[in-house]
Parts: C-alpha cells; structure tokens; sequence
C-alpha cells in the first residue's frame, strides 16, 4: 500500500502536466467537431509555435529564478528591424534573419547585464525594458506597420518543408536544441544549479553572472526568432505586435511544471504547456464559444492545470 | 515522577523513505531525555511529529495523561510543547526581540497593536538570560551563526513550555554558550520541565541527560539510564557495532613542503593574519564564535575580497577573486553553512556531488552520464551516504548525509588544499569517524587540510597543528602535540 | 515655429490622442502636426494608450498648464466625458476629433462610427448578391469603436436577410490574433463562408491572410474599415474586396481649424463637422493611395 | 573608515527611494515650467491616487513574497459593480460602494484560498485570475460601459472635501490604514514573517495560511476601492478599464524597495515609488516628449531608480 503510494506521488511529479494535457485533449477530441482532424491539429500547431519558442526561452530565465517581461515588446522589435531589413533588402534572407535575432541578442545581453552588474530584480529590469522596447518599436517604425516586404521573407511564416509549415519545423529546432543545452550539457547543470541556490552554486566555482547572461541571452535571442516568425506570418512588421505575450510564455512555462523560484523546470513540461494553451484557444473558437466565457474557461483551465499538477515539488 | 510525555507506536514515512517505525517512548516531568542515533535514524522527524509539524501515519501522542492530536505547530505550543530546530530558521528582516517573540507578541490591551516597549523589554530579560550581549532592537540579519542559534534557544525556553524540544542546539556554538545552555536547562528542570535533547556529542548528553533512547533506521534501539552507559555501549547502540579508536594519528612524517603562505590578510572583521600551511598537514583553527575563522576561509577561497593581504599558493601569488579561481590553485572549501552556501537542495544528490568538477566529468560541451553515474556511486558508497538513490534530491536527506554530500563535491575537484569549516556540524559519531579518518588519509597522501572546528576535541584529537583566533587576530600557534581545552580556551579568550 | 515664436507667443493646444499605437489615429496627428506647422500654433500631444482615464488625467493637466484649447480623441463615449466637463469648466474650449462623447464639446470633427460598419455590410450584401454567410471579426471587446461597428454591422446585417452571421469574435484589433482566428474558423466553417467582415484593416488583412493560405480566398469576399496604407494596397492588388476610408487627414486639419477659431473668435462656424466614409475598391483605390 | 562604509549602507538602505525621487523631482522643477505650480502638484497627486491605492495593496502581498496580477482586472470588474449599482440605486452611495469592495474581496478571498489551499503559485493564480476576472467583466457589463451614474457617485472621483480631491483622501487612509497595520500591529508582524522565511512563522506558531488569505483579501478590497474611485471619476464602469494596472503598482513597490522574494518592504517606500511614476508621467507631458520616447524614458527612469536604490538587501 505504502509502495503504491509512493508510486502514484512519483507519477504525477513525472507526469503531472502530461495528466493535465490529456484530460483537455480529450474533451476537446469528443466535445469538438473538427479539433481531431489533421488540418486542425496541424494549424493548432503552426499557432502555438511563437508562444512556443518564447515559452522555451523563458524556461531558461525562469530556472535561475528570473523573469521575462520584455518578451512581447522584444517580439515586436526584432520583427519591426527584421522587416525594414526585408523591405530594403530585396529577396537575400540573411540581412533581416540577422537583424531580428541580434535584436533579441542585444536586447538579452542588455537585460543580463543590468541583472548581474546592477543587480536589480529581474521583474523590474525587464518590465522596464518592455516599455523601453515598446517606446523603440515605435520610434523605428514611426508608429506604423512596416510592410512589402520580400517575398523570400513571407515564406518563412506562411511556407512549408516537406509539407510541415516552417513555424513548426523552427519550434521543432528551438526544443530540441534547448532540451539538450538543459538536460545534457554542462552550462545546462549551471542553469539549474544557479537557479536552485545561487551563492551555493558560486561557492562551487559555477560563474553565476555568466550563467544568468547565458539564459537572458538566449532568451532574447529566441524571442528575435519568435519576432521574425510573427512578422513573416503577418507579413509586417507590428510596432504593437506582441502586447502580454510574456505571460502566456511564462503561463505555459509554469503550467509545464517549471517553478518561479527557480532551479526546477524541463523543456518537456513547457512543451506541453504550451500545447495546453494552444489547444484551449483553439478548441474555443471552433466551439464558437463567445470572447466573455473564452476568457473565462481559459483561465480556470490555466489554474486548474497547475492545481492537478500541484504536488510537483 | 510521573512520565509528562508519552509516544506512543509513531510511524511516518515519506515518499521512498519510511522515517519511523512503530517508535514509542516515555519522558518524564522535569527529566532530560537524551534522543541519540545516526543520521537519518529519525529523531528529527520523531520531534516534529510531537511539535505538530508533521502528522504521524500511525501511533499518538499522549500528554499529560491524554491523548492529542496537534494540527500545527500553533496547537502544539498552547499544549505547552516548545522546539528547538535543527535547522536555523532566523527571520533575517525581523528584530532580535521580534524574533524571540515571534507568535506570542504582548500587544496593547486587546487591539492587535504590538507593544514594542514591552516587546524589548522583555527580549533584554531573556537575552541577559542566555547570556547574550546584544540590543533587543538588532536586525538578526547581522547576527552570526552562533548568535542565531542562541537567539533559537531564547525563543524556545521564552515559551511557556512544560516539554521542550532541543534538536541539535549546540551544534553551531562554543563551549562558553553550551555551559550557559547547560546552566539553564538545569533550571528549567527544577522548574518541572522536561527537555527532549537531541545530539550527537557523547560528553554533552553524558553531562545533562537523565534518561538515553538510542534510534537507529526509525525504530527504537533501547532506552537506558544515563548512569547505566558507557561511552562504548552507547557508540554501540548507535551504531550496532563498537568503534575503534576515534582519531588516527599522522603516520607519515610531514614534509616541510609549503603548500600555501597567508600574510597581512585583513578583511571586515580580522586583521594582519599570517599563517602557512604544509603539505600533508592538519592545521586547526580554533577560537570563540565570532572570532572570524569563516571570514578567513572565505577569503582564502575566493568567497569575499580582503581588504589588504597576500595568498601564495605553492610559491605563486594568486588572486582569489572567485571560488572557480581558488579551486583551479587547487584549493576546495566546504562551507560550515551546507544549506545557505553549500548545497543546490533541489537538485539531486549526484547533481551536487560534481557540480565543482563538472568540467572534468565532459565531453566537449557535454555532460559524460555513464561517467558521472559511475563516480557518483562509487562516491556514495565510500561515504555511506544513505539515500534512495542519485536521483535523490538532497533536501529529503538527512543533515548528516548532507554534509556528506558536500564533503564529497569538494574532494571532487581533487584539491591539493581542503578547507574543512565545521565539517562535523550534526554528523552522527559513525560518519564523525570516518571523516576524521578520511581526513588523515587525505594528509598522509599529501594534502594539506585547513579545519576549522569550535569542537575542542576534534581540534586536539587530530591536528598537527593549531591555530587560536581571538577578536580578528592570530593570538596563538600551539603544536598539535600536547595540547589541552584549557590552553586553547585561555588564547581564545582573554 | 520659430517664426510664430518671434511674431508673439503661439497658441497652445493641448492634444489627447486614443493610442499613438495605431495607424489611423496616427495619420490624424501627422495631419494636425502638418497643418499646425503652417500655423502659429504650438500643438502638446499626449498619447492615452486607450485609457479613458489616463485621458482625463491628461486633460487635467492641460488644465492646469493653461493651454488655450484642448483637442480630445476620445477612448470611450461615456468614460471620456469627463474631460470635456473638466475643460468646459475651466473654460477652455473642447473639440472632439474622430468619435463622440457623451458631454458635447465646443466642436466635433469627426465621423459616425456606425455608418462605417453599414458601408462595409452593404458592400458585402452587394458582392454576395444578399444571400451567404459571413463572420464578423470585432476589435477589443468594450472600446467605442467596437461597440458602435458591431451595431451598425448588425443593424445593417438585419436589413439582409439572406445574409447569416456564422460567428463573431473578438481579435482585439490585431492582424496576428485575427489570422490565428480564422485560421480556427476555417477549421470548422470551412467552404460553408462567403464573407468577412473586420472592424478594422489589421483584422481585415490577418483574415485575408489566412484565407490565401488555405486557398479560399478566391471564394471569401473580405471587407474592412480604416484604408490604411496596408490595406488600400491589398485592395488595389484586388486580394482585399474593399476598405471603409475615413479621412485622418479632414479629420485632423479640420479639428485644429476648429480649436484656432474657437480661440481666436470664441466661436466655430459648424458645430459639427461630419467627414463621411467612403468605400475603397479596386475601382477608385488610386485617388485614395494618391492622397498620402 | 568600515563604520563610515556601514553608515552609508544604512544611509542607501534608509533614503536609497528618497533619494532617487529627490533626484528625479529636482531635475523636473528645474527644466519643466509648470511643474512646480500647486495646481501641477495637486493634479499628479490626483493622478497617482488609483495607481498609489493598488501599489499599497500589491505591497501586502509581495512583502508575503506573492503577488497580484489581477489588480487590473479586478479595478475593471469591482468599477462594473458598483456602477450597475450606482445605476440602479438613485443618490444613494452605500449600495455602490459596498458592491465594489465586497467584489474586490471576494477575487482576494479566492486568490487566497487557491494559493494556500490550491498550493498553485501566486503569479499563475493571479494570471489565471486575470482573464478569469476580464471575462467577468465583460459578462455582466454585456461588454459595454455601464454608464448614467448617479452624481452622488460621480462626486467621489470628481468632488473635494475641504479643496482636496476625494482620490487624494481616500489614497491618504489607505496609506494610513497600511502603514499602521504593517508597522505596528501582530498581523504586520506575521505578514513580515510569512515573507522572510515562510517555514520559520510556521514553526514559530504563526498561521501562514491565515496571514497569507489576510493580504490577498486586503489587496483585494484595495483594488474593489480603486475600482470605485476610477469609475467615478471616468463616470463609467468600463469592462476593459485597469489593462495593465498592476504592473505599474508593482513596480511602483518594488521601486519603493518591496522585496520581490518577500520579507522586506514599507508602505512608505512604495509612496515614494508611487510618487516617482507620477511624477515621471506628468514631467514628460509637460515637458512635451513626444510619447514614443516617453516610453523609453519611464523605462529608463524605472530601472535608474532602483539601480541608485540597489545597495538595498
Ligand atoms: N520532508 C521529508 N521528505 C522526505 N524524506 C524525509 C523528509 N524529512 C526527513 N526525511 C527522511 O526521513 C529520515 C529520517 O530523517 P530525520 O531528519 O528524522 O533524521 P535524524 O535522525 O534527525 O538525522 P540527523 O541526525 O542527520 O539530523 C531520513 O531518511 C530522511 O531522509
Ligand atoms: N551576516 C553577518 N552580518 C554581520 N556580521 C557578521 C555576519 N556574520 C558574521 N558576522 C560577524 O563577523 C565576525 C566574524 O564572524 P565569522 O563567522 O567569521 O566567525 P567564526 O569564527 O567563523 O565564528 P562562528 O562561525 O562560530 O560564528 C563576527 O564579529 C560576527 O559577528
Ligand atoms: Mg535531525
Ligand atoms: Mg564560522
């Protein structure tokens, strides 16, 4: 009895979200029509893959115990300077491929660096880099969408390889390359040590600031690419784009068992927490459920994933 | 006198681990009932069980004739329970005085209003009590280690408790503090007041103890007279198996070799250090608490800038302006606060074990697992650190194997110089022994090893040679040869 | 301006815009700065990033800075109209560009939302021949704009019978939010859709979007109000059916003409100025994409 | 030389937040023309009123080290509240006002109760609780402005008592109100001790839970209030009223040196927090930023503020 106990406990550390993610999956699959066929799970897919890739990105942060807020303001930025690169540009890719992800880079290394140098909350750096970056966008673009731009650059959001749509295949990327720097590689043991006890984590000779620069980085970085993907899907450069996309990101973060405190967190789970929301959204509008009770049902259904997954920890 | 306390048949188990089995004993009025056993035997889990924090599987409670089910810890002190904990739990923003009174603050009249006046007032009255000398109105925050846990001991015999829980209370502090503890345990038992005592120093529970109840792997192993035991009987119990001789002396004659030279150090709170430490050696650091041994070490190792003051390691001067600096001039250091400084307590055990030689343990950017699993076993059975697994994470573990844990990490980075800063801080005697044999091991192949201890024994039982801070200065170098509590104490305090 | 400087001290007007985030309301203030400029007028704008009470705010601190009048944009009809009581209080005259309050200013400029929503749903009453089933894509649920397009898409929509609502949703007036939505619907309403109607152009063209990339666009006609430059550049590549144009440029010149003369004589020759929408199609898009 | 090192720590640790205000509101009466007239004052006091009531109450929570990301929403659904009442109920004030604060403590009641009981971290409630709240609004506004309010009710956010403004008072007594409770009575205690170290209060006997329910209600009953105040003075109940107010509340305590991991924070700081954002937003108005670059500039502000404050901890 005691074993079995223990059994169940384990489980649902383990598989707590998966639990979670199943149960809607499920009520979606029966109460919906069309949620189950190829075409909509395809495109359930292809819309979560910008939460997706910002979702990943704040695992890092969010594992040495920071925070994100400049998310959503860096999305429009990077994809407001990918844009006027692909607008001059003519058809080359390079040019605003570049421009957006050294965007995020900067924007990463700027927040990294006040966190560590100035040693201010990451909740206040980067909440004050939201506006400093919304206030950016639109001094760059002069408040209005930048728009014709190449066709080469609209193929990123809207084309395919192979038949699978390349917002996915780049999620794909971001998960897997992520998954592995966290679970298999050294700086990945650093990120989870720094998050866990910082000053044990320095007593142990781990560089702390180069770690916390690391995952702010990456960060930035992959919400550059979330910013090109967004700009390319829409075919513009929003200087408004992305308003509250860091907390859905930190929402499917936490859903997926990463803890704001810092030092527990998985690829995996932000994985499915992604997938959580992106289904409760898209399960909603086929159900033509009215905005009002969308809102509503989406964060009762956000809580009560954490709820059925609460013994994590 | 009739038994205040009884427990009666107390199981509890966590996930994996089953803390206690069907354990049961009886404390009488105004006794001190010593609770001793390895690490991980269950005395603290027993103790919290009693103090409402955990709640048992099976078995109760019985105080005072009837039978109670704590639902908090609230519960448990209006019963006239009162504990102690292991673990510090300061509220660093928070008054020395509020921290004492934290839950029972007198109030003006019935308004909810807190009366700092009083409040202060009658923190001074315990804090002379305790033989503290510090104002009521200090942050804790600035408070050493050894400070806090007697602030600890205020809170807990300012209580108006009929049972009180003292789990490891002298763990963090010198042997001045233990005798005004001592003193007041003496009173409170004239009082009618009965203490659970937790430790694991045999000479303190053979001074204060009434009654011994030794624990091992969550079950009772029996439960004697004081005057009834030996010393080796009671390590027998413990352990379930008698120990040899605890310290080992040197057996190798030292080499003369210098491995590290310390000159002019001066920081925050000491002043023009000199020592020097050589291969294969042993060098104690002794003094009060305060003295300003941690900051030492924690300079030498990278962990705070001194202000002035220069550290040659074999021959090369080295600027120590990190850990990672310190560790790659081959020194390690395991810190005396394992939970604050040394230990990532939600990572698993294996996770901490390398986390100092992770480099070592990779390919490229990537972590080597089948070389790391191999270690880390290898590792945890030369220590006897006793979790369920690697995988386990490091909180569910038991003090003692905490540390051991930590003890581990540092060896890992194969360091030519170890820094020991209260290595044996709530480690059952078993795992003391084989640390301090360890310890002569590691010297004998020619490391050299810094301990710092406020455990006099330890201090004269092992090293070759010992060094007395008092007030931030060197006040003495005493050969390891030859030397007793009283000389060391006199250098200590004057 | 340093002209106007050095020939007396200029008049300040004091400028409360619903949000500088959005293109139309930006084109409106491009075109006050433009005409300001060949005035001797000083123009303070501020941005209320679509909060009614940030607006108030913001006039109450053209109050107390003494500015000679105040031009209001407003977010909300009701929540807004504080503002205009505040400033007619203190007696400095109020114009309202673009959309009304509750409290009347001194001079509106401006057009009626609602007539926007009934020029677009004609349109596509027009297109569909009166008979097919359109969605309809709302802005921020709760914001004028919204309020008064969804009633008079559905004022007009009733006087269609053949025209049926399959759904209606919010994208918060955004092309990302409105793309993923129809990305959903044609998920479940697939060829059964004949039409959409998007309150505004971002909306308009995410749709747009969505519904070249399923390849049912040559089937869904797709209307929109606000002919911003995106949009009226769909419309002459013929992919958006047809915008609403609302003239920011009449708007805006109209309302700082409004403000001088209230401040120079007390007085306005109309008290409302009603600049009406016009349909943008493939047709006549040229002369609007002339315009700017 | 070390005690002149502590005296300055003390002195940063005590005035760190005057000091960057001092700064801040020095530089303003210097270069802006205006700025110092009693009118401008009163005006940004005026201003500050909503933002400064819901940065007290956040305070609460985050000195417990939670936090409170359904201020807004909760100002947009309490102002619906008392506005249908307000509507209904001719010139009497009780009904209104009772409406709202009860709806603001009945959201803190639930917040409290998913995170003590729920053990569903605070930032996933309170987002949850977000759209959860938004959507409530909505429904029982029917997604328009509640309007045609009674005077009686209007007066509170227009009317003065004694050549004050009403917001300025009513954000005076919940100063007051706070500070005492924080700094004086057992409860304040408890709140300090839950945040510092959560498992000493419990071992000390304190009911953390109970401390815990206490701040989210109280931060609750705050918002109702703001909700009260913003719909009176915009004469409406506006479902989508208060986006994004509680990150300027939080900020504006963390600015005041409101520790984010709990333990550390004073009523008193997060005024002058309060104080700085007010004072930021109406300088740049008068000082016609163009509002682009007003943005940048808060956010720089925001970070610059607390940088000066960093020996803070
Ligand atoms: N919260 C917990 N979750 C899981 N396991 C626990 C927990 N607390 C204690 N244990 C386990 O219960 C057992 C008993 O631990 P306990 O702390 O009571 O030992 P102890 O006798 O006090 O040891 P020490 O002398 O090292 O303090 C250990 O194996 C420990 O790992
Ligand atoms: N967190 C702190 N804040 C302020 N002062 C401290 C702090 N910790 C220690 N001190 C002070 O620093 C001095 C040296 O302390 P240190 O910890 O180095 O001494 P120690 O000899 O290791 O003693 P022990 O560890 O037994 O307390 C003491 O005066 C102590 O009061
Ligand atoms: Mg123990
Ligand atoms: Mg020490």
């Amino acid at each position: 009895m005691k074993e079995a106990n223990i059994g169940k406990e384990r489980f649902y550390r383990r598989y707590g979200v998966l639990l979670s993610f199943i149960i809607i999956f499920s009520v979606l699959a029966l109460t919906t029509p069309g949620f189950l066929s190829l075409s909509n799970l395809t495109t359930v897919l292809r819309q979560i893959s910008i939460n997706g890739i910002l979702a990943v990105g704040v695992t890092f942060v969010i594992i040495t115990g920071g925070i994100d807020l400049s998310l959503g303001s860096t999305v429009a930025l990077a994809g407001v300077t990918a844009a006027l690169f692909a607008r001059q540009g003519g058809d080359a890719l390079a040019l605003p491929l570049i421009a957006g992800i050294t965007t995020g880079l900067v924007v990463g290394l700027v927040n990294g660096l006040i966190v560590t140098r100035g040693k201010v909350a990451p909740f206040i750096v980067t909440l004050g880099m939201m506006t400093i970056l919304r206030g950016t966008a639109l001094v760059v673009s002069d408040g209005r969408p930048v728009s014709n731009l190449s066709n080469a650059f609209n193929a990123i959001g809207g084309g395919d390889l192979m038949g699978i749509p390349i917002p996915i295949l780049v999620f794909l990327a971001v998960v897997v390359v992520s998954h592995v720097i966290l679970d298999r590689t050294v700086i990945g043991r650093y990120v989870y040590a720094t998050g866990g006890n910082e000053k044990a984590a320095y007593a142990s000779g781990v560089d702390t600031d180069r770690v916390k620069m690391f995952v702010y980085v990456i960060c930035g970085a992959f919400a550059g690419l979330a910013g090109i993907v967004l700009a390319s899907r829409i075919n513009t450069g929003q200087p408004n784009a992305g308003v509250s996309f860091e907390l859905d990101a930190i929402a499917a973060a936490v859903i997926g068992g990463t803890n704001l405190s810092g030092g527990i967190g998985k690829v995996t789970g932000t994985v499915l927490g992604v997938l959580i929301i992106g289904i409760i959204n898209n399960g909603l509008d086929l159900l033509n459920v009215t905005s009002y009770y969308q809102q509503i049902i989406k964060g009762v259904i956000i809580i009560g994933a954490v709820l059925i997954d609460r013994n994590k920890r | 006198m009739g038994d205040l306390l009884e427990l009666r048949n107390i199981s509890k188990s966590f996930p994996g681990v089953r803390a206690l089995e069907g354990v049961s004993i009886k404390v009488a009025s105004g006794s001190v009932h010593a609770l001793m056993g390895e690490n991980g035997a269950g005395k603290s889990t027993l103790m919290k069980i009693l103090n409402g924090i955990h709640r048992p599987d099976e078995g109760s409670v019985i105080l005072e004739g009837r039978e109670r089910v704590f639902s908090g810890v609230r519960d448990a002190m209006e019963a006239g329970v009162s504990m102690i904990h292991q673990e510090l739990m300061p509220l660093p923003e928070l008054t020395v005085a509020e921290n004492i009174f934290l839950g029972k603050e007198p109030v003006l009249g019935r308004t909810g209003f807190v009366d700092f006046r009083k409040l202060n007032a009658r923190a001074s009255i315990v804090l002379e009590r305790i033989g503290l000398d510090i104002p009521p109105e200090r942050r804790m925050k600035e408070l050493s280690i050894a400070q806090m846990q007697m602030i600890e001991i205020a809170k807990a015999i300012s209580n108006d408790a009929k049972v009180i829980i003292m789990d490891e209370p002298t763990s963090a502090i010198t042997s001045r503090e233990v005798d005004v503890l001592f003193g007041i345990i003496g009173q409170l038992k004239a009082d009618g007041i009965s203490v659970i005592y937790i430790s694991h120093k045999m000479d303190e529970v053979f001074r204060i103890a009434d009654t011994i109840t030794v624990m091992r792997d969550g079950r009772v192993v029996g439960t004697r007279r004081a005057e009834e035991l030996d010393n080796d009987e009671l390590i027998s119990m413990m352990v379930g198996r008698s120990l040899n001789a605890l310290f080992k002396k040197r057996v190798t004659a030292l080499s003369g070799e210098r491995l590290l030279k310390v000159e002019g150090l001066e920081g925050d709170h000491f002043t023009d250090v000199h020592f020097e430490l050589y291969k294969g050696e042993i060098l104690g650091f002794a003094g009060l608490m305060g003295s300003g041994r941690t900051e030492i070490a924690n300079a030498v190792f990278g962990l705070e800038r001194p202000h002035a003051g220069r550290i040659t390691v074999e021959g090369k001067t080295c600027d120590m302006g990190s850990p990672r600096q310190a560790m790659d001039h081959g020194i390690a250091m395991v810190n005396e606060d394992r939970k604050m400084n040394g230990l990532v307590l939600t990572s698993s055990v294996a996770e901490n074990m390398t986390l100092s030689s992770l480099t070592d343990l990779s390919t490229w950017i990537f972590v080597d697992h089948a070389r790391e699993t191999e270690v880390v076993k290898r590792e945890m059975l030369r220590y006897r650190i006793s979790a369920p697994e690697a995988g386990s994470k490091v909180v569910n573990l038991s003090g003692g194997n905490q540390q051991k844990v930590a003890i581990a990490k540092a060896l890992l980075t194969k360091p030519r110089i170890l820094i020991l800063d209260e290595p044996t801080r709530g480690i059952d005697i078993g795992a003391k022994a084989e640390i301090y044999s360890m310890m002569r091991e590691l010297a004998d192949s020619g490391m050299g090893i810094i301990l710092i201890s406020s455990e006099l024994p330890e201090i004269i039982g092992i090293c070759d040679r010992v060094i007395v801070m008092n007030k931030g200065r060197v006040s003495a170098e005493l050969p390891g040869e030859g030397i007793d509590e009283e000389t060391i104490l006199r250098h200590a305090m004057v | 301006n340093t002209k106007a400087r050095q020939a007396g001290k200029p008049y300040r007007i004091g400028v409360t815009m619903l949000s500088l985030q959005s293109e139309f309301v930006v084109n409106v203030k491009d075109a006050m700065e433009k005409y300001a400029s060949n005035d001797s007028v000083e123009l303070l704008i501020v941005d209320a990033e679509r909060n009614a009470d940030k607006q108030v705010q913001q006039v109450e601190s053209f109050i107390a800075r003494g500015v000679d009048a105040i031009i209001l944009n407003p977010c909300e009809v009701e929540a807004s109209s504080p503002a205009v009581d505040r400033a007619r209080k203190a007696g400095i005259p109020v114009v309202n560009v673009n959309s009304e309050t509750k409290s009347t200013p001194d001079a509106f400029v401006g057009s009626n939302d609602e007539e926007s929503a009934e020029i677009a749903i004609e349109h596509i009453a027009k297109l569909t021949g009166g008979n097919g089933n359109v969605l309809m894509i709302e802005g921020y649920i709760g914001q004028a704009a919204q309020i008064k397009r969804t009633s008079g898409a559905e004022r007009t929509l009733a006087k269609h019978p053949g025209l049926k609502v399959l759904a209606k949703q919010s994208a918060e007036w955004d092309r990302a939010k409105a793309m993923s939505l129809m990305e959903n619907w044609i998920q479940v309403h697939g060829d059964r859709i004949d039409a959409v109607f998007a309150q505004n152009d971002e909306m308009g063209l995410g749709a747009l979007q969505a519904l070249e990339q399923a390849g049912l666009k040559n089937k869904v006609k797709v209307v929109s109000i606000d002919a911003i430059r995106d949009a009226l550049g769909a419309v002459k590549e013929k992919r958006l059916d047809a915008t609403v144009y609302q003239d920011a440029q009449g708007q805006g010149q109209g309302a700082v003409q409004a403000a001088l003369a209230l401040i120079r004589t007390g007085k306005v020759e109309k008290t409302q100025v009603l600049i009406p929408f016009q349909l943008v199609t493939s047709e006549n898009v040229d002369a609007y994409l002339n315009r700017r």
